[in-house]
């Protein structure tokens, strides 16, 4: 690779995505779209490990961060399955999936 | 500018801009052709840096499973799909919130990482991969799968029917 | 080791008869068919007390010496050759007789054998018998406890249960409350005494435990052994403040018990008792064993020159002070109460001029005397069911033999020749004269202890005739009054024989010359005939001017006019200083705890319940966070990450260039 | 050799639960239980001899059983107990007052098993408190016995229950995280190698001067909310007049304790140096509890409370007792605990009567009761006499020993609790002049004497007054057997 693709700009990447989850993790009210805000974020962090395994030092990081990045991607996909399940049950339940008015959490 | 380099800032240019936009637009289902993109973009930036496997994962489970999913979400609790989203508009705050966050973090990254340029990409046989998975991180994997179960398992318990 | 075959072995039984006699009656006493058998059941423990009493007693006269019989050990603690008591020691429960201690033994048992008696038909329309009958048979077995001690501590120990005994019986008609009142009063006037008499015994006992290295106190507590005095002061070595200080605190709890100025005032208010109770306890026993704790501490432990000072002040003060109180008193029990406190006064003086000897040798008359002066005053209320004196008058004729036997205590307490009182202040008077040279400071406690002796012939002979002189009683509402049963009329006859003859007993007049040893001032009561007249002169004259005021049935009134009338105000109010003990008492101390007790509800739990408030209301306030709303918890952990990465940029690098933490 | 303490404990839990199934039962469940464990323990004084002090200065125990529980590289827990002359007499105080307690309460007719089980589980574990010699095992017995009293206090008790219930156990319970802290301070502070006595003993005192104060200071605090002393005692009025006549003798029969054995057992024989420097800070202490618990005691109108500030009274004493460290003092300490277990028991249960009687505990409104109640009133006498400290009963030769060890240290500072020994003398007779005394007044007409039961275990604990009032040296010759004797 003659013209290698500079750290910073690929942290400047990672770090946007983030903050476009995290703007939408804390606007939007939309329970799905919490869900793929908080993706968006996740999928941040894993662009970071293999950025990061792509370019590590030794073969052996660089494959503990790949490894890292597959658990996330476990994770994430987990996560969504629980989450729809829960905006299954909160329709079904309350007929909205406007997470401002799911207060039950409150003692 | 090398392709890969013309490749990433086009790659780079579409996550973001379609992250944006699912957020942003008012029809859900439009959210999820853009979420579906943004996913198919991010597989494009893995293989980029000729990390394949993460690519076909990416791919297979984001842009395939997870966009399903989500968008079988939608029909579920939605009469009809195209309906629109409650506008909640920008809210100033929040966006300068989270813009905070990542000046912030990238102040701390420009500390940590110091700008220094690396030469080679690294790229790993699938097998390495699967032995280090495999080996130091089968404990790990291992409660993975079960955390994967009880989830499921969980999801299950609250979707069931006649629960009220 | 006991030995059945040496009598003063058995001397532990002198208490235990009738303690054994408290827990019949007290628990079969109410049981029993008649009230009656439960009082014959103690008198007959009593007597059996007495008869081993005196026996032990006359053996002693026989062969004087000090007998030690140490049963149990109380408490004992090993001693670990280091601190505070390097010996340990052993705190031992046993008997001691020795001549003191034989004398006091003649005057409990017999006194209190004689009032059981008497109490049969004193009391014998009385409820309560039981319970009067255990609680004087606990009373004399504590009391013979006190004087059969063999020391200090064990000395403490009955001396606090013959207050408690005191105060049930002085409390007996409980229903009264100026009764319930007394008695109270009297236990905590008598426990100040305690209190300072029990630091002082923490003097002596730890001066010694800590310097006694030759064991002996130190390992055995505190044997009334002969010639400790100057083994203490040598052991006190140049602490002469310490041993001043130890003396005045054992004249502290000898005050409180023999009711010596300023802790008098119970004494009078115990009169709520029954008769017996005050002739018994109130003047012969009990109120005596501050005198024989005093007396015993000058010969085993002894005073300083200060302390004896002190003790003399004391007593010659109280003797006049008590004697003026009694001038004027219209209860014929109280003004033998008056002069109860007046004579404990002149014992103390003779114990404190260093006669202790003679100072025991008036306890001796004195108990006979007075005991038969409250008999006679009992068989009186008995008679007519009334204790004031101008309510009362002509009683000579229906009752002859209490008449003489009132008679007969009126001019032995009045030291007339040649009753028993006679010999024994006279003693008094002569051997303080006698120190007066060297010590000129006694002078004035001489000459209250003087003029005493007009006032008590006075106050007695006032409180004779009107009683007795004169042709009906002055209250016609009084019932015919008549002799009580032989049970009480014997007694006082006893009595009578005892108050003429007790000062010529061959061993009381000068019977400190059977116990040899140091301590003792070998020559006491040089007879000064000149002094002896002087008394005996003093007396003539008050019981004229009382016969002149009082006899044959005359009253004396004091006009309203008269400039003697705040006087007789103040005294009849006893200088107002149970006023003033009740004052401080009552409203000081209640107030004070009824302060403390605001501070304790308002301001230390009303801290407690502060806090609790502003705990709940900070929870309340804090809970609002919990709006139980997703995006709002979103927020708060955007919140953290922010300020994580704040601290990672600014505060970490602001530290790490500050040196670190 | 037999594991005799696991034994007793054993049975003594056997019987507890025993007593929660029994239901109708219980009573008598319970009563064969406390006869049962009071032999025991008899039997156990009987054998108890004491293996003295090792080669290395360490006090050995009687009966001594050590398991190991928890080991990890750093840590060894271990399930060790064992007795001494100063553990042996608050075993036998929690036997007696077990069996008085279920005695008195003999027809209790509200949830008897469950009131019987937690009136025997406050005593196991107290039992536990006295015999555990590890830190982890002390509290876990030390907590157990709070989880019962606060039922027995919160079902059981008077109309502001709740409130009692609370309190105490805020209380206490901090008092108790505060013992914790101390004592694990002084475990990891001192690099000990495990947390059991022996484990303890040597680097505790090895700890430094100031370590030793603040260490001490704080067990001091966190012991003495359960003493209690001022100004951490107001729990304690409110508890006992609303527990019930059971909880209240428990309370302050056994659970006081506690706050006096831990301060001798971890505080004393731990940081020996720390209790020499902390010494001003405990006579203060001592010395205000003396002074309040008295005289506030004064303006009580209701019985209960009177004889609790009485307790902090006593309680202040023993504290004072410890503080002056000497044989004579702890020797006094141990006595005096044992002493006032007794009589306060007694009194308490005095104070529970006369509201069964008369409905009322108000000494202001009632007025003269002996003749109608003689036993009772004879109850009341004997105790209040007790307490004040009159000789040939129980509390004479502790608080002497007590005083006079005090003086020796101090000199005339112990003017201070003699004088306040006047003002206790003062509200028992003020309170038994009112009470007992007088004209009758406020006597309800069907007012009758104290039933069997109570009357039978109030004249248990008046026969042992006297017992040890007269022959103290039945104790004090087990209370010898222990380090008391090394002391200076």
């Amino acid at each position: 690779m003659s013209d290698p693709i500079s750290t910073a700009s690929f942290l400047g990447l990672s770090g946007a995505l983030l903050g476009v989850g995290l703007f939408g993790i804390l606007t939007r009210r939309n329970f799905i779209l919490l869900l793929i805000s908080i993706e968006i974020a996740i999928n941040a962090a894993v662009l970071n490990f293999v950025y990061f395994a792509a370019f590590s030092s030794t073969a052996a990081s660089g494959l503990n961060g790949q490894a890292a990045a597959v658990v996330l991607v476990g994770l994430a996909a987990t996560e969504i399955a629980v989450g729809l399940a829960i905006v299954l049950a909160l329709s079904r339940l309350r007929g909205s999936i406007n997470v401002a008015e799911a207060t039950s959490l409150r003692l | 500018m090398s392709p890969e380099g013309l490749a990433f800032l086009a790659l780079g240019a579409v996550a973001v801009g379609t992250a944006l936009a699912a957020l942003l637009v008012r029809e859900l289902v439009h959210t999820i052709i853009w979420i579906a993109t943004f996913f198919v973009a991010l597989a494009g930036i893995y293989f980029l840096l000729e990390a394949s496997f993460l690519g076909i994962l990416q791919l297979g489970v984001y842009a395939g499973a997870v966009t399903i999913l989500l968008l079988f979400g939608i029909m579920v609790t939605r009469r009809r799909i195209f309906s629109r989203e409650a506008a909640t508009g920008l809210s100033l705050h929040s966006l300068a919130i989270a813009l905070l966050v990542v000046v912030l973090l990238a102040a701390v990254a420009s500390d940590l990482a110091g700008g220094s340029n690396h030469t080679t990409i690294h790229s790993y046989a699938v097998v390495d991969l699967s032995t280090t998975l495999f080996g130091p991180y089968g404990g790990w994997l291992l409660l993975l799968g079960l955390v994967m179960l009880s989830a499921l398992s969980g999801a299950i318990y609250l979707v069931r029917e006649g629960r009220e | 080791m006991f030995d059945p075959y040496n009598i003063f072995d058995w001397a532990f039984l002198v208490p235990l008869l009738p303690a054994l006699a408290f827990v019949f009656v007290g628990l079969l006493g109410p049981r029993l068919k008649r009230l009656e058998y439960g009082g014959w059941l103690a008198v007959g423990f009593g007597g059996a007390a007495m008869a081993l009493g005196v026996t032990l007693a006359a053996e002693e006269m026989l062969s004087p010496g000090t007998y030690t019989d140490q049963q149990y050990t109380w408490l004992s603690l090993p001693g670990n050759g280091s601190g505070a008591f390097p010996n340990g020691f052993s705190l031992v429960v046993g008997t001691l007789v020795d001549p003191i201690s034989a004398l006091m033994l003649i005057v409990v048992t017999v006194v209190g054998f004689l009032v059981l008696l008497y109490s049969i038909g004193y009391m014998h329309q009385d409820r309560g018998l039981p319970r009067y009958y255990a609680e004087l048979s606990l009373f004399l077995a504590a009391m013979n406890g006190l004087v059969l001690s063999d020391n200090l501590l064990e000395f403490f120990l009955f001396w606090e249960l013959v207050g408690v005994c005191s105060y049930f019986l002085i409390g007996f008609y409980y229903e009264k409350p100026s009764a319930a009142s007394a008695a109270k009063e009297a236990f905590l006037v008598t426990r100040v005494g305690d209190i300072l008499f029990l630091l002082g015994i923490f003097v002596y006992f730890s001066t010694y435990a800590t310097r006694g290295a030759a064991g002996g106190w130190a390992a055995n507590g505190f044997p009334f052994v002969q010639g400790n005095a100057p083994y203490l002061a040598g052991a006190m070595g140049g602490h002469s403040t310490t041993l001043t200080i130890a003396g005045l605190l054992i004249l502290g709890g000898a005050a409180g018990k023999s009711a010596q100025f300023p802790l008098h005032v119970w004494l009078p208010d115990a009169m709520e008792g029954p008769t017996t109770v005050s002739a018994l306890i109130h003047a012969a026993t009990m109120v005596a064993a501050g005198v024989y704790l005093l007396a015993v501490a000058s010969l085993f432990l002894g005073f300083t020159p200060t302390d004896q000072l002190a003790i003399v002040a004391i007593g010659g003060f109280t003797s006049f002070f008590a004697a003026t109180m009694a001038l004027v008193n219209p209860d014929i029990k109280r003004v033998i109460a008056y002069s109860t406190i007046s004579q404990l006064g002149y014992m103390v003086l003779a114990v404190g001029a260093g006669f202790a000897m003679v100072g025991l040798y008036h306890l001796f008359t004195h108990a006979f005397f007075k005991a038969l002066l409250f008999l006679a005053a009992g068989s009186v209320i008995h008679a007519v069911g009334t204790q004031d004196l101008f309510k009362m008058g002509g009683l000579g004729k229906p009752m002859r033999i209490t008449g003489f036997a009132f008679l007969v205590g009126g001019l032995s307490l009045s030291g007339i020749f040649p009753f028993a009182g006679f010999w024994s202040k006279d003693d008094i008077l002569s051997s303080v004269y006698g120190t007066l040279a060297t010590h000129p400071l006694y002078w004035p406690f001489f000459l209250m202890a003087l003029v005493t002796v007009f006032l008590t012939a006075y106050y007695i002979f006032r409180a004779f005739f009107l009683t007795f002189s004169g042709s009906a009683p002055r209250d016609p509402g009084l019932g015919h009054a008549h002799e009580g049963a032989w049970v009480m009329t014997g007694p006082l006859l006893v009595l009578s024989g005892l108050a003429i003859v007790a000062g010529l007993l061959p061993f009381a007049h000068g019977f400190g010359s059977l116990l040899p040893g140091a301590g003792i001032p070998p020559n006491y009561g040089s007879t000064d005939l000149l002094l002896s007249g002087a008394s005996l002169g003093l007396a003539g004259l008050g019981i004229g001017l009382a016969y002149y005021l009082w006899g044959n049935g005359r009253v004396f009134a004091l006009a309203d006019s008269s400039p003697a009338q705040p006087v007789r105000r103040l005294l009849l109010r006893r200088y107002y200083m149970k006023d003033a003990y009740d004052a401080v008492g009552t409203r000081g101390v209640y107030g004070l705890a009824r302060g403390a007790d605001f501070v304790e509800r308002y301001m230390i739990d009303g801290t407690v319940h502060g806090l609790e408030r502003a705990f709940a209301g900070l929870s309340d306030r804090l809970r609002k966070i919990e709006s139980g709303v997703v995006l709002d918890y979103a927020a708060f952990l955007v919140s953290g990450l922010l300020f994580l990465l704040l601290f990672l940029l600014v505060i970490g690098p602001w530290v790490a260039s500050n040196g670190g933490l | 050799m037999l594991p005799t303490l696991s034994i007793l404990l054993l049975s003594l839990l056997a019987g507890t639960v025993l007593t929660f199934l029994a239901g109708k039962a219980a009573r008598w469940v319970a009563l064969g239980t406390s006869m049962l464990f009071l032999l025991e323990v008899g039997a156990l004084l009987a054998n108890f001899t004491w293996p003295g002090v090792n080669a290395s200065g360490v006090p050995q125990y009687g009966f001594a059983e050590s398991y190991p529980w928890i080991t990890l590289p750093w840590l060894h827990i271990s399930y060790t107990v064992g007795a001494d002359g100063i553990s042996l007499p608050l075993i036998l105080l929690t036997a007696i007052l077990q069996l008085v307690t279920v005695v008195y309460s003999f027809e209790e007719t509200r949830k008897p098993a469950a009131w019987f089980g937690l009136v025997l589980l406050t005593c196991l574990g107290c039992f536990g408190v006295f015999i555990s010699l590890d830190i982890l095992l002390f509290f876990l017995f030390w907590e157990l016995v709070l989880i019962p009293m606060f039922f027995l206090i919160g079902y059981w008790g008077g109309l502001n229950r709740r409130y009692a219930a609370l309190k105490f156990f805020v209380y206490t319970h901090v008092g108790s995280i505060v013992m914790l802290v101390a004592l694990l301070v002084t475990a990891f502070y001192s690099h000990a190698p495990s947390f059991d006595f022996a484990g303890l003993y040597g680097p505790a005192q090895a700890l430094g001067v100031t370590t030793q104060v603040f260490l001490f200071a704080a067990m001091l605090l966190g012991f003495g909310i359960k003493f209690p002393i001022v100004p951490f005692h107001t729990w304690l009025p409110d508890a006992h007049v609303e527990a019930p006549t059971g909880g209240s003798v428990l309370l302050a029969g056994l659970l006081l304790k506690l706050g006096g054995y831990g301060l001798i057992r971890w505080g004393l024989e731990l940081l020996p140096t720390g209790l020499v420097h902390d010494q001003p800070l405990l006579y203060a202490v001592a010395f205000a509890s003396i002074i309040w618990g008295s005289v506030i005691a004064l303006a009580q109108r209701d019985l209960k409370r009177l004889v609790a500030y009485s307790s902090i009274n006593h309680m202040g004493i023993v504290l004072l007792a410890i503080a002056v460290d000497s044989n004579l003092g702890l020797l006094a300490a141990v006595l005096l605990m044992f002493a006032h277990g007794i009589v306060s028991a007694l009194l308490f249960m005095v104070a529970g009567s006369v509201h069964h009687t008369f409905g009322s505990r108000d000494i202001a409104s009632i007025h003269g009761i002996t003749p109608r109640t003689p036993v009772l009133s004879t109850m009341v006498m004997v105790g209040s006499l007790a307490s004040l400290g009159l000789p040939a009963l129980i509390s004479f030769p502790a608080e002497f020993g007590a005083l006079l060890a005090t003086w020796d240290r101090i000199g005339y500072w112990v003017l201070i609790p003699l004088l306040l020994l006047v003002v206790t003398a003062a509200f028992y007779l003020w309170m038994m002049q009112r009470m007992l005394f007088g004209p009758m007044e406020g006597v309800p007409e069907g007012a009758r004497d104290v039933r069997w039961p109570e009357a039978l275990a109030m004249s248990l604990l008046v026969a042992l007054t006297v017992l040890y009032g007269i022959l103290p040296g039945l104790l004090t010759n087990v209370i010898i057997h222990s380090p008391v004797y090394g002391l200076p």
